[in-house]
């Protein structure tokens, strides 16, 4: 044993402490903003008892959670019933790596980190799949199916959608996306419609409103999450508000400039400073897309599981393609 | 931009792909009562990729950075495709209509299992190789299991499915090593890297194509899928499949072992042989025991397999150029021969199971002379040319096997291949002798009349005939198509 | 490590996928055998891809191409096993037995 | 987890009606159900009823056949109205049949009145149709009074009046927030309870309870109107017309809200006579019978109004008809307020009544649609036989016909746009 | 002969004959039966212009030769010497014959049953004509299926296992005729002559040994299980029994011919060598088919199996004749081959006038028919000398030039054969005396009232036939002129190769 | 280009990739073995996540990212997921069948051995000469040749994918709902 090894084991292992650690204040906070938020546009006072203003009230229920009996179903497949909420949680924590929180500020800035956010992003399906079969209730049987159709589905338009930006961009990297951006604006000019689209699928892939149909509690009780119970649903619930603070720094990232500020100064704003200022835009614009995810919840209803296949594959993927060959021809032509 | 000059060198499969996606857009419009003319419409895009073929004639490029080869050869082996597709669109839909089978989808897979073999004839690099076969493969899954109500199919299917994917599996990891031996996945640059010497790592490259490719073409000991994907498939697409695939993996054996493994021709010939044999024998043999036509002509056509094989050991054996190239005539010519027989065959097997509810057994041919003499006519010249009675395509396809196997000092071969030929009589006759010396069965099932059947049926009876008493028509193109191998 | 680990991991795999092809009954599973020999494949075509001098990255193109198809594959070969389960209720292939000559 | 050996295991109780149910099917000579064997995974024994099939149309609904497996939607289900169990019977997420399966709350409600006096009959019809619970107490009261020969005094007539329909305004709003609930939309039901809170203020006001009011008498009602109840009545107007639109912002033109109603669940005229629905649900699919019309009670005779329809008859017509509803009662109400006359609220009646033997009926317009009584009177202190036909179980009747088809998900919002009230259909 | 392709017109009439036939409907057998006739005399007619052939002119006259295959060298090649020409007509004699014959008892699927004749027709007359070796076996196998239909559709009860033996047999050994053909084709080309499949180019080529042996064997299967040759003659009583009386005319008339024919075209000429080291053993397997076919015919309770078996004996005089290599054996062979055309032919036919009327053939239930049909009596005695080989019909001359040839040979071999002529007597005049002379069978009362002498079409069937068993009895000049050249070439042949010859392979 | 080259080089340290390599073989064989011998299908299946994913990190430490992240996201994300929902379709309850072999093992068993022996056997004798690490395929290089070399083959693909969606659909399609489609 050298200490190359000892030293990559080290940061590998620091790494990950550090994601998995990150996932839960991110967790709370956007629960935390959901029941505020939906509460008051329901003209209701929402959480205000724990803590002032009831800030604390999605830590004493990740506590609760924590602190609930974990019950199995008698007939259910033990091993994959457990192995499940692992599996979606470690797919969100997982896809926290590339994340470009600011300049400096990410866990790996691979160079094809936009891929490998796709990658990454596809697992948690699976374990939602699992979930819904290891789980032997019928309800969650039909919650899994449909995550799977759901999510497979709309990880076509949206990895289509944001073709067009890579292929303006030319890079696969977030941070050079990024800087990208810097020099020639922000994406969402050049790329409205593949804005468009990725907002929608995204949403339909984190399973927000409207498009929650896996867990759609007036049709499938809770869908694959049914028969769970204490921390192992803890673990699902931790994972689809993450997910859901995930779609929106991607999107700040891939259509928003990321870390940039809106405005073009201070441009060199170099070592921990930058990276705080970068942080600060990018976690205000990234809550500004939470909130607006949160908003949707609170206005809209759910659309039908055939209306939402429908729309991926005859709106949004023929769209996306539209938007992709626009894209390469503005390329060629403009030789961009 | 030399891509998009490439293109004219493509234009049989560009018209293809056209044909595909016409076709599915068709199918959106068309009313139910109006999808028979999904048919018309297939043929005649498929008759316009033949000709397509005569503009491609005498090109002998290599194009699209060495992945595409268009030389005789390929373009001869597309234009006996592109027949096999326009026989077995003509065929199919009286069969297919009466079991709710969709003409749409029927079409488009078949034009896309035709582009598949294009593809695989043309391909002079192995990731080609392995896409045109896949391409070619998939769409036989999907025709086999196309009555997707009826157990026989889904069970062919699943069985042809299960045994070729594994097959493609093996061809694969046989491409990969001698990727990985050779350093390049050209068939040309494969050829040029082996050095004739034989090696542990070129042993298993080749050991594994060998196998994957017998899976292929169902050569024994590999051809287990063979009857039951037959049997288990709609008729007329098991007369597709029986020589369609066929066709494609002969192509890929031409092309991998014929043109990537020429220098270790010496190796892989003495296999060869054994599995041409064996083929042959086993073929014929477990024929005879059949009462299912469409079994009994599955074995038949690995017995066929057999015969191809042959023409293939004899270019391997040929010391003379020349007489290495009739070898790949001889092959040319019988797969040629062989398709239109045999999907013509198939078809009046087809023709008699109009009742979807009857068994298609030897029974369902009793008396079929006196019920419709035309064509058990017809199917009795295909039996004979089956078996190669002359005047008939069969029976000078088998010649020139037989030519080329003994010209290049294989006489004992012919010999096993003439006994073989006489065993199969056996079981072709027995066809004939139930069309014409039993009585009909009490209630026999509706034979069908569609006119496209009819009119394709006469066809190949015609050109049966027409090819076994002037077969130098094609023999031109034969010659053109073996020379520019070498 | 060298290029023999990566091959040897490859051919354990591929021979622990036609073990699974031809010791399992289940369709499904056979098709998921298939899969590993495709995988096989794949690794042994990455790995001769970065150890091969002449660096045209043929194998790595080779092996996404062969993702392709493989995906092509397990969507036929579900397809026909959902086909053949509505006509039998059964994906053991044991019991597929029709088709006899 | 304590798994026994399948040998040694006693069957549970489903397992051995499943056995008995294909006894009883090889008695009657049909095909055994193709039901899988015990290790497919069980699914499709869940659904299966506590008993063996005892009609054909049991027989239709527990039957499956290959692909198809059957649903518990309830008991315990987030979103059923009250405590209801629908089978569903799918084909993947395709509702092939439905059985709602009832008596989750029944508590013999008929038979409690049975063998109370006239006078305490009000007080146990409350809970039945508990969001309309006036309506509720209506109908026996002018039963009652039919049977015993009295009319209650003109102003009494009023008040009932407007107490009623000020509670379809509440019943009618709930309903849109319901739907939307239904189909996932969090916010319209708060709407609609803020709205629900001020009329539920207004009739505590005049009652003195919040939800079971016991405010109407046999021949009379129980207080005359006071000031608190006047007060919010007047400022309840502007209230409810601004959450109402509020709601109607939210709903009405949403584009997924219409989607998922438009063609959804579409009942035609015909159908929904030959059914016996009534009420919104009828008129919705175009055929004007309102019994506040077609039969007048009370005092609607003197008001002015018209029948209100929707031609579609389907989600959609019936939940815009809602909304048409609440305006008219709005209307209505100021109607009422304005020829509202003066004078006493309880004509003299005993404590114990005996009418004479007789039979009698009252048919009124609830919410929900047609609610009546028969009441038989042998001369004693409570009703010989007391019967309520309640509009809510007519209304699921519907159900059948109109899921095959549809999915999964349309059957919560299918079920929601006919609104039934599970206390009143389990009585 | 530039000009009028005359035999590619006797051959191919009969085509058009079966082609005109398409166009008729099935129902008319009126129609259906003067076509196939006209045909057939047309095919007839034109082969009575091959008399006009030179005896001692070129070997082959009337040669027509085209381009074919170009690739393979094959050519459409046709062209006779007097061997062809006497099988040619004794073709078209007998198709005649057969057609006539059939106008009667073929009663079903007509149309279909003279196509088919016509066919088998164009077959055989092809066999003789061709001088290509490829021509020559798309003839030989075109020959084989028309007799399998007519077997298998028109025959007797057991008819399915009889034409598929038949056919097995025969295809077996003309597949293997077929490798021995490209064997010998590529041997010659291999020594640098162009490809080519032509008789007369091949003929003289000095192939190696060993090939000759092969290919020697292989013809000799072809041809031998044609003949048919002991041991290779079991499907033949078989045929016959099944088969239809026009069938078994023409089956026993001409198709038999064709193995002789090929003996004595192909085998001897091509591989002399090797013919001669396996003439020994082809003489005593002759012998044996000689002696064990009259055999059996003794005991046969069948007519028309006897007549069958009594083929196997005869033919096996043909094969003597022919692999004695002396001028007397060729002729004899060849002699005897067309009078057993002749008279077989005619027998088939007589028994076949009696099993149309009772439907058996048993000549146990015969007995005492002369009494009832005087001429059938009559003609069936004639037919019966004939056969037998009494001096002054046809029969004698072709035994006698065959004894001849075989003393010059081998007197033990002679003398063999000679026995034989006795059994033959005996076992046809008895089978004569069991059924025209004998008291007739309670069987036979039954039909006695019904039974009628021959009438008219059998007469003029018979008629020809009759006239020819006599002529050829008493003056056989003109045709041992017109084979002597061809007989003179194949001795050449074979005594020109001896000196080269190579020892016994064993 | 020969064996000395390679018989000459150091002895491997331990360094990192090392210890992954062997790890991510564990992971490779270990799950791929515990696909064809687990009991029920959802493990086998699960197993085969793992055993890809493993492949994923291999292909990762060959120098190919883009071959890694391609296999998480079609093996891992879409063909696992496919397969996932086939089993939950078809079999939810035959998992726990008695018998999940066939009779035939000990012949599988020794094909798989001898496919193994073999090419094992040629994996060391052959003289592979080839560099002694891994070099890297660029992303840009491969996707500049996907484009461009390899743009044949990309559209042929593009029409298998195209036949092969187009069949399956036909072919999970219920038939009565064929009526509906057409």
């Amino acid at each position: 044993m050298d200490f190359e090894l000892l030293l990559g084991l080290g940061r590998f292992v620091l790494a990950t402490t550090l994601l998995l650690l990150l996932t839960v204040p991110t967790a709370f906070v956007v629960i935390q903003m959901e029941m505020k938020i939906i509460a008051q546009m329901n003209l209701r006072f929402g959480p205000n008892r724990i803590g002032p203003k009831g800030i604390f009230q999605s830590t004493i229920h990740g506590f609760k959670v924590l602190a609930k009996e974990d019950t199995v179903p008698d007939q259910a497949d033990r091993s994959t019933f457990t192995l499940a909420p692992w599996m979606v949680f470690m797919a969100a924590a997982m896809s926290m790596l590339v994340i470009p929180f600011a300049p400096g500020a990410i866990a790996a800035d691979f160079n094809i980190g936009i891929v490998y956010f796709f990658a990454v992003l596809g697992l948690s399906v699976v374990g939602l799949l699992v979930a819904g079969w290891a789980s032997y209730n019928k309800y969650s049987l039909l919650g899994g199916l449909r995550s799977a159709a759901q999510m497979v589905s709309y990880e076509i338009p949206l990895t289509l959608s944001i073709v067009g930006a890579v292929v303006l961009a030319g890079t696969l990297s977030f941070s050079e996306l990024i800087a990208w951006q810097l020099d020639h604006g922000w994406l969402l000019m050049w790329q409205p419609i593949g804005l468009g689209i990725f907002y929608v699928s995204s949403l339909a892939e984190v399973n927000r409103t409207p498009f929650d149909m896996v867990e759609a509690d007036s049709e499938l009780v809770a869908g694959p999450f049914t028969e769970y119970s204490g921390m192992r649903f803890g673990f699902f619930f931790f994972a689809e508000y993450v997910a859901l603070f995930i779609m929106s720094a991607i999107l700040v990232s891939l259509f928003f400039g990321g870390w940039l500020a809106p405005w073009p100064f201070p441009a060199q704003l170099g070592g921990f400073a930058g990276t705080l200022y970068g942080i600060f835009w990018f976690f205000l614009k990234t809550y500004i897309f939470v909130f607006i995810a949160v908003w949707l919840r609170a206005t809209l209803p759910r659309v039908r599981v055939d209306q939402l296949m429908g729309m991926a594959w005859k709106v949004l993927l023929p769209l996306a393609l539209v938007n992709l060959f626009i894209t390469a021809i503005a390329v060629v032509v403009f030789d961009l | 931009m030399d891509l998009l000059d490439d293109l004219v060198t493509l234009l049989p499969e560009l018209i293809l792909v056209a044909l595909v996606l016409v076709i599915i857009t068709v199918d959106l419009f068309l009313p139910r009562a109006e999808k028979w003319l999904l048919t018309p419409l297939t043929v005649a895009g498929l008759i316009l990729a033949g000709a397509a073929c005569f503009v491609v004639w005498d090109i002998n490029e290599t194009v699209y950075s060495g992945f595409y080869v268009v030389d005789d050869l390929s373009v001869f082996l597309k234009g006996a495709t592109i027949l096999t597709g326009i026989l077995s669109a003509l065929f199919a839909p009286a069969y297919l209509l009466v079991r709710r089978i969709p003409l749409g989808e029927f079409n488009m897979i078949l034009v896309s299992a035709l582009l598949g073999m294009c593809v695989l004839a043309s391909s002079s690099d192995m990731i080609t190789v392995f896409l045109g076969l896949e391409l070619m493969t998939m769409p036989s899954y999907l025709l086999t299991g196309l009555h997707k109500t009826d157990r026989y199919s889904n069970e062919g299917a699943l069985k042809y499915f299960l045994l070729g994917s594994f097959a493609s599996a093996i061809v694969l990891f046989g491409v990969a090593w001698t990727y990985g031996l050779t350093g390049t996945t050209s068939v040309a640059g494969i050829a040029s890297a082996l050095d004739g010497e034989m090696s542990a790592g070129i042993l298993v490259a080749m050991g594994f194509l060998t196998v994957g490719a017998t899976f292929k073409i169902a050569a024994v000991p590999f051809h287990y899928w063979t009857p039951d994907a037959y049997q288990g498939a709609p008729t007329p697409i098991t007369g597709f499949l029986s020589v369609g695939p066929k066709l494609g993996a002969f192509a890929l054996l031409i092309r991998v072992f014929a043109e990537a493994l020429e220098p270790l021709r010496a190796d892989w010939l003495v296999i060869f042989l054994v599995l041409t044999v064996l083929t042959m024998t086993v073929g014929n043999v477990v024929a005879l025991t059949q009462v299912n036509l469409k079994r009994m002509l599955a074995y038949s056509s690995i017995a066929h397999t057999g015969y191809i094989m042959a023409g293939l050991a004899a270019f391997a054996n040929a010391t003379d150029p020349g007489v290495a190239a009739q070898g790949i005539e001889a092959v040319l010519f019988y797969i040629l021969g062989y398709a239109v027989m045999n999907i013509a065959a198939f078809a009046v097997v087809g023709m008699l199971q109009r009742d979807t509810t009857r068994f298609g057994g030897l029974n369902s041919f009793a008396g079929l002379a006196t019920r419709a003499p035309w064509r058990a006519a017809a199917m009795a010249v295909l039996m004979l040319s089956l078996t190669g009675i002359p005047p008939t395509v069969g029976f000078f396809a088998k010649l020139y096997i037989l030519l080329a196997s003994v010209d290049a000092g294989l006489a004992w071969l012919a010999v096993i291949i003439v006994l073989n030929a006489a065993l199969a009589a056996f079981y072709y006759l027995r066809v004939i002798v139930y069309m014409y010396m039993r009585d009909p069965e009490p209630e026999p099932a509706p034979i069908d009349t569609s006119p496209f059947g009819s009119v394709a049926l006469a066809l190949s009876v015609a050109g049966v005939i027409a090819l076994g008493i002037f077969p130098g028509a094609v023999l031109r193109f034969l010659e053109e198509s073996a020379a520019s191998l070498f | 490590m060298g290029i023999e680990g990566y091959l040897i991991v490859s051919t354990l795999l591929f021979g622990i996928g036609a073990f699974g092809f031809m010791a399992r009954r289940n369709a499904i599973l056979m098709l998921i055998s298939i899969e590993l020999m495709f995988n096989a494949v794949n690794l042994s075509l990455v790995a001769f891809n970065a150890f091969l001098p002449p660096d045209e990255n043929a194998g790595a193109v080779f092996a996404l191409m062969i993702m392709a198809v493989a995906a092509a594959e397990v969507t036929v070969g579900l397809a026909l096993v959902i086909a053949i389960i509505r006509t039998r209720q059964t994906a053991e292939v044991d019991q597929y037995s029709d088709l006899k000559g | 987890m304590t798994k026994l050996d399948p040998e040694t295991r006693i069957p549970d109780p489903i397992e051995l009606d499943a056995i008995e149910e294909a006894r009883l099917r090889a008695a009657a000579g049909l095909a055994p159900i193709r039901s899988s064997t015990p290790e497919y995974a069980g699914f499709d024994q869940v659904g299966i009823p506590d008993r063996p099939p005892q009609t054909e149309r049991e027989r239709e609904v527990y039957s499956l056949e290959e692909g198809e497996m059957l649903i518990n939607m309830g008991p315990q289900h987030p979103s059923t109205h009250g405590v209801m169990r629908l089978v569903v019977k799918v084909r993947g997420e395709i509702v092939v049949d439905i059985d709602p399966v009832l008596g989750y709350l029944h508590r013999g409600i008929e038979k409690l009145c049975e063998n109370a006096t006239y006078t305490t009959v009000l007080t146990y019809v409350d809970p039945m149709d508990y969001l309309a619970t006036m309506h509720n107490e209506h109908a026996p009261a002018i039963a009652f009074e039919k049977l015993y020969g009295i009319r209650p005094p003109k102003r009494a007539e009023y008040i009932r009046a407007l107490v009623v329909e000020l509670e379809r305004v509440s019943s009618h709003g709930l309903m849109m927030g319901f739907l939307a609930l239904d189909m996932g939309g969090l916010t319209p039901i708060l709407y609609a309870f803020i709205n629900r809170d001020e009329i539920v203020d207004m009739q505590s006001a005049i009652s003195g309870q919040r939800m079971l009011f016991n405010f109407f008498r046999v021949g009379g009602v129980n207080f005359d109107t006071n000031d608190e109840f006047l007060s919010r009545l007047g400022t309840w107007r502007g209230h409810v017309l601004k959450n109402i639109e509020m709601n109607e912002r939210m709903i009405t033109d949403n584009e997924i809200f219409r989607a998922r109603t438009i063609n959804m669940g579409t009942l035609s005229g015909a159908d929904a006579i030959s059914l016996g629905v009534t009420g919104p649900n009828l008129r919705a699919s175009g055929v004007p019978f309102d019994v506040r019309k077609a039969h007048p009670y009370s005092i609607y005779h003197e008001l002015e109004f018209d029948v209100i329809t929707q031609q579609s008859g389907d989600s959609y017509a019936r939940y815009l008809q809602r909304i048409a509803e609440i305006k008219q009662s709005i209307h209505l109400i100021d109607q009422i307020m304005d020829k509202m006359p003066h004078g006493p609220v309880q004509a003299q009646v005993p404590g114990i009544i005996r009418p004479k033997p007789g039979r009698a009926y009252a048919a009124i317009e609830s919410p929900r649609g047609l609610y009546s009584v028969y009441s038989i009177s042998d001369g004693g202190p409570n009703p010989y036989r007391f019967r309520m036909r309640d509009p809510s179980f007519i209304s699921l009747q519907a159900m059948p016909k109109l899921m095959p088809g549809r999915l999964v998900a349309d059957t919560m919002a299918i079920m929601a746009s006919l609104d039934p009230v599970m206390g009143g259909v389990d009585k | 002969m530039d000009g009028f392709p005359l035999l590619s017109a006797i051959v191919f009439s009969p085509v058009i004959g079966a082609l005109i036939l398409l166009f008729v409907p099935g129902t008319n057998h009126r129609a259906v039966r003067w076509i196939a006739l006209g045909a057939v005399l047309v095919s007839f007619a034109l082969s009575l212009l091959l008399l006009g052939y030179d005896p001692a002119g070129s070997e082959f006259q009337f040669r027509e030769d085209l381009p074919w295959i170009d690739a393979f060298g094959i050519r459409y090649t046709l062209g006779v010497d007097g061997l062809s020409v006497v099988l040619v007509m004794l073709t078209t004699l007998l198709s005649v014959v057969a057609i006539v014959y059939s106008w009667e008892p073929i009663q079903t699927k007509v149309k279909a049953y003279y196509a088919t004749m016509l066919l088998l027709m164009v077959g055989m007359l092809g066999v003789f004509v061709a001088l290509d070796l490829f021509l020559f076996y798309v003839f030989w196998e075109v020959s084989l299926f028309p007799m399998y239909f007519v077997i298998g559709i028109w025959g007797g009860p057991q008819r399915i296992y009889a034409t598929v033996k038949f056919v097995l047999y025969t295809l077996v050994g003309s597949l293997l005729m077929l490798v021995a053909i490209l064997a010998v084709v590529i041997a010659h080309a291999a020594s640098g002559n162009s490809l080519t499949f032509s008789y007369e180019a091949l003929r003289g080529f000095a192939y190696t040994d060993s090939l000759q042996a092969l290919a020697f064997v292989a013809f000799f299967l072809a041809f031998a299980i044609k003949v048919p040759m002991w041991p290779l003659h079991t499907w033949l009583p078989d045929a016959h029994v099944e088969a239809p009386t026009a069938g078994s005319i023409i089956l026993a008339g001409v198709l038999l011919k064709l193995g002789g024919y090929g003996f004595l075209r192909y085998n001897l000429p091509l591989l002399p060598d090797a013919a001669i080291s396996f003439a020994p053993i082809i003489i005593g397997l002759a012998v044996i088919a000689i002696i064990y076919g009259g055999l059996v015919a003794m005991v046969q309770p069948d007519l028309k199996k006897l007549v069958a078996y009594s083929s196997v004996s005869h033919m096996g005089f043909v094969m003597l004749g022919t692999f004695v290599f002396n001028e007397q054996g060729l002729q004899g062979a060849i002699y005897q081959m067309i009078s057993h055309g002749i008279t077989t032919g005619a027998l088939f036919l007589l028994v076949g006038v009696i099993y149309e009327q009772t439907h058996d053939r048993q000549i146990a239930h015969m007995g005492g028919l002369n009494a009832r049909v005087p001429r059938y009596a009559a003609m069936f005695g004639l037919f019966t000398f004939a056969s037998i080989g009494l001096p002054g019909l046809s029969g004698f001359v072709g035994e006698f030039l065959v004894i001849l040839g075989a003393f010059r040979y081998n007197g033990l071999v002679a003398a063999a054969a000679m026995v034989v002529v006795i059994i033959s007597a005996v076992y046809m005049l008895w089978m004569f005396q069991r059924v025209f002379f004998s008291v007739p069978s309670d069987w036979m009362r039954k039909w006695w009232p019904s039974l009628r002498d021959m009438n008219r079409t059998e007469w003029i069937a018979l008629a020809p036939l009759a006239v020819l068993a006599v002529v050829l009895g008493v003056y056989p000049g003109p045709v041992l002129d017109m084979i002597s050249v061809p007989v003179d070439r194949i001795i050449e042949a074979v005594n020109g190769a001896g000196l080269t010859g190579f020892g016994p392979l064993w | 280009m020969s064996r000395s080259n390679s018989s000459t080089r150091e002895p491997t340290t331990l360094d990192i990739s090392s210890v992954l390599f062997f790890l991510l073989a564990a992971g490779v064989v270990g799950a791929g073995a515990a696909v064809v011998t687990l009991r029920n299908i959802i493990h086998c299946a699960v197993a085969m996540m793992i055993c890809f994913g493993s492949l994923a990190g291999m292909y990762a430490l060959l120098g190919a990212p883009i071959v890694a992240a391609a296999q998480v996201l079609i093996y891992l994300g879409a063909i696992s997921v496919l397969i996932l929902f086939a089993i939950m379709l078809t079999q939810a309850g035959d998992a726990n069948l008695p018998a999940p072999f066939h009779r035939q093992v000990p012949i599988a068993v020794v094909v798989a051995l001898a496919i193994i022996g073999l090419v094992g056997w040629a994996v060391v004798q052959t003289d592979w000469g080839l560099a002694a690490e891994a070099a890297s395929a660029g992303v840009d290089a491969i996707a500049t040749a996907i484009f461009t070399t390899y743009a044949l083959p990309f559209e042929i693909i593009s029409m298998l994918l195209l036949v092969a969606i187009i069949g399956a659909i036909f072919l999970a399609r219920r038939p009565e709902e064929d009526e509906r489609a057409s």
